[in-house]
């Protein structure tokens, strides 16, 4: 019933809608690319799909990651990614990673999955997802977008070529824009995802031509598909096959979310999926009322990193923002994500808090 | 001989188009590019991939094609 | 903030995102197609928009609709869209209509809108929305699916051809599949209705080429794009022109949804957005208990259709099923839509929602 | 002259092909449209429109193009 548009369909018909409930597909970040992915995988029925993501939902975000909503502010994207899906459809299994996908925990994760989707939005982590879908033998569906255009290809599938056969390397620092420094039309990663999916239904169905040895390059404002033909590389491959006994050895470097970030109150969203942490002695005043507050002095937080949750967005406070400034720095030297240190002090966020309080009640 | 040239993602920011025509003697790819390279600054800062008649090809390749399009990484998602 | 990965683009900047929020669009159908162009438009923050469907949320929609979930089943499609691009965008206008698009109401709702984007499912809304966006004189932002195949246009923009200049009249009947006969590929829609609001997008902003005069043809199989330009036929469009006078008095005689539709109780979804209508006589037994019934006996139908509530699948059931078919074939001539009847009789529905209801005891 | 015929949609399943070429002499589209119609059966029944060289044109036009596609309208949303 709920596959019915799909099983009438002489290409697909119940066996294929049995291959697509069977398929086991990970999708590498649950930004702009992987939300349209993630929604069209989940309403096609793929039995298994994994989510990847260390990230939590900003409010720049839902300009075009159509899976999340003012609900999500604060929620790390692969956990908000399943609670929507799993409205979509409650007949598929769904698994989230609120992580960082690295070199000592990818190819584990690849050998669970048949498809590797990679929606990730830097070099170092797109280079890190071809060479552990080269070792661990898994077919990548590569999209990548540019302020208004978009490339989707097909990598390491039926013994064709990898990402590194069309670019050997990462470009040199600087030469080309990462991360999240440019702009883009939102409703372009809209399109690229749509046809990451679309290959992925291919894959699993063994319909139509795949997009294995070609890069496909559009062009939203001119509404334009060039397709170029790419060449395997047999050398470059072997090189990265080689490697495979240190690959856990390697480090990613670069991270996009900058860890130490300062935020304002207005940007806040004040709701259960924000952890707060006040770093001033027990003793300094005012308390700030009318929050869930973990209070960790800012010398002992070393000893108390059992009590920083993992999952949630971190706001740090102080009296001025200068502890906390400390304290966002060294946890994201620990390698915690996702840690804001708060540009006023405990006075400010106390007396913002009481006048919404007053609003609140006023309107009431 | 005449060949287009395709410039895609930041390349056509610094060439400031999209296409061109372009009247070359034959060679390899190479020395277009050192045409290229002059006539553009800032290109030869820039990463990118070679493609002719939508086939990807490296510096060393014969000039043949009516078609060369020069392709940039996207790091976007 | 939120629209910061557009202000950044030099194509677009403060300028260009306050034109999006000036911006009304309308969207007809929230189905397949409509469903990306809506969440793409509200995500880019189209000030104002506009969604018109009659139509519920049934599960055979959830393999591609992906506004929807579980929890719309049953819903009106424009009720449902608006619930959930409101938690996406809080910041914009969205209008619901719960109702048919037909040629009374279109030249007056779309006078109200700049830009039309057609997402419906059949020939006759699709050459009834190309017509009142002439006489309207709006922009319609064209698309349409078939199986592995879309097509993408703008029509009636800058004195440029119209649908019509295309294809001057409705295939004969029987020539083309019309509705939902035919399967469709999940993702497809999912690939042309961002086209669709990417053309939007371009037209609010003035950037790029749009897509008037040219016929996009998508092929999802083969990931290829061919482009046919159209030229305008002046004849056809002065055809239509000069019929707005009796534009009004044309009825819509084939609709998509058949309004008599049989439903099984297992396709149910037992919640509080379905009416019950019992349609039995008083005295008749058994009653049938757990559920918010309204008792409209047969033959007092007609003089109770203030208590049917046009926002809501209706299901009617009766003794054995033959009364609730009359009674949903009296309500869709009355063009009431989304009325099934009830397949089995009240005993049978009735033994059905106590085992129901010991199973979540048991469970519980 | 040889050209290439492509069928989308509808028109590609009766036909069962997406592409072909076919060998014809000069004359005008509706000419080429009777040899296809007695080549596929169901052909004359179907609703289409007719491009040369990506250019709507009608049946009275002159067959010049290298290639012609035949487009039917699709409904479905």
């Amino acid at each position: 019933m709920r596959y019915n548009r799909h099983i009438i369909l002489s290409e697909i018909g119940q066996k294929g809608q049995d291959k697509i409930s069977n398929a086991k597909v990970l999708v590498i970040g649950a930004g702009g690319l992987g939300c349209p992915v993630l929604q069209y995988l989940a309403a096609a029925g793929v039995g298994k799909i994994g989510i990847i993501d260390f990230d939590v939902v900003e409010l720049s975000n839902l300009q075009r990651q159509v899976l999340f909503g003012t609900s999500s502010l604060g929620k790390n994207k692969a956990l908000a990614a399943k609670e929507r899906m799993e409205d979509l459809n409650n007949g598929i299994n769904i698994h989230a990673y609120p992580e960082a996908l690295t070199y000592q925990n990818a190819i584990e994760l690849f050998q669970q999955y048949d498809i590797i989707v990679d929606g990730s939005d830097n070099f170092e982590t797109r280079y890190l997802v071809n060479d552990a879908c080269i070792l661990a033998g898994k077919p990548l569906v590569f999209g990548a977008i540019y302020k208004f255009e978009g490339q989707v290809s097909v990598f390491n599938f039926n013994d064709g070529p990898s990402y590194r056969c069309l670019f050997p390397n990462p470009p040199k620092k600087d030469a080309v824009p990462n991360c999240s420094e440019i702009g883009v039309l939102g409703v372009l990663p809209g399109i690229i995802g749509s046809m990451q999916a679309n290959e992925v239904l291919k894959l699993i169905l063994g319909l139509g031509d795949v997009l294995s040895g070609e890069l496909l390059c559009y062009n939203a404002l001119k509404s334009e598909i060039s397709t170029l033909k790419i060449n395997k590389n047999e050398a470059v491959i072997q090189t990265v096959s080689k490697e495979k006994d240190s690959f856990r050895d390697n480090k990613i470097l670069i991270e996009c979310a900058s860890d130490v970030q300062i935020i304002s109150i207005s940007e806040i969203t004040f709701n259960e999926s924000i952890q707060f942490i006040d770093v001033r002695e027990p003793h300094e005043q005012p308390k700030v009322e009318g929050l869930s507050i973990d209070s960790i002095p800012l010398n002992q937080l070393k000893n108390n990193l059992d009590k920083i949750d993992r999952t949630k967005k971190k706001v740090i406070f102080c009296q001025s923002g200068k502890r906390s400034k400390s304290a966002a720095q060294i946890l994201s030297e620990l390698d915690f994500k996702n840690c804001f240190s708060l540009i006023v002090g405990a006075n400010t966020l106390n007396n913002y808090l009481k006048e919404q309080q007053t609003t609140i009640s006023n309107e009431g | 001989m005449q060949i287009t040239i395709k410039y895609f993602g930041q390349i056509a920011e610094v060439t400031q188009k999209e296409a061109e025509q372009l009247e070359v003697s034959k060679g390899k790819i190479s020395e277009l590019l050192n045409i290229l390279n002059s006539k553009y600054d800032g290109l030869k800062h820039k990463d990118f991939q070679i493609a002719q008649n939508q086939e990807l090809v490296t510096k060393e390749t014969v000039l043949t094609g009516q078609e060369i399009a020069l392709l940039p990484p996207f790091s976007g998602g």
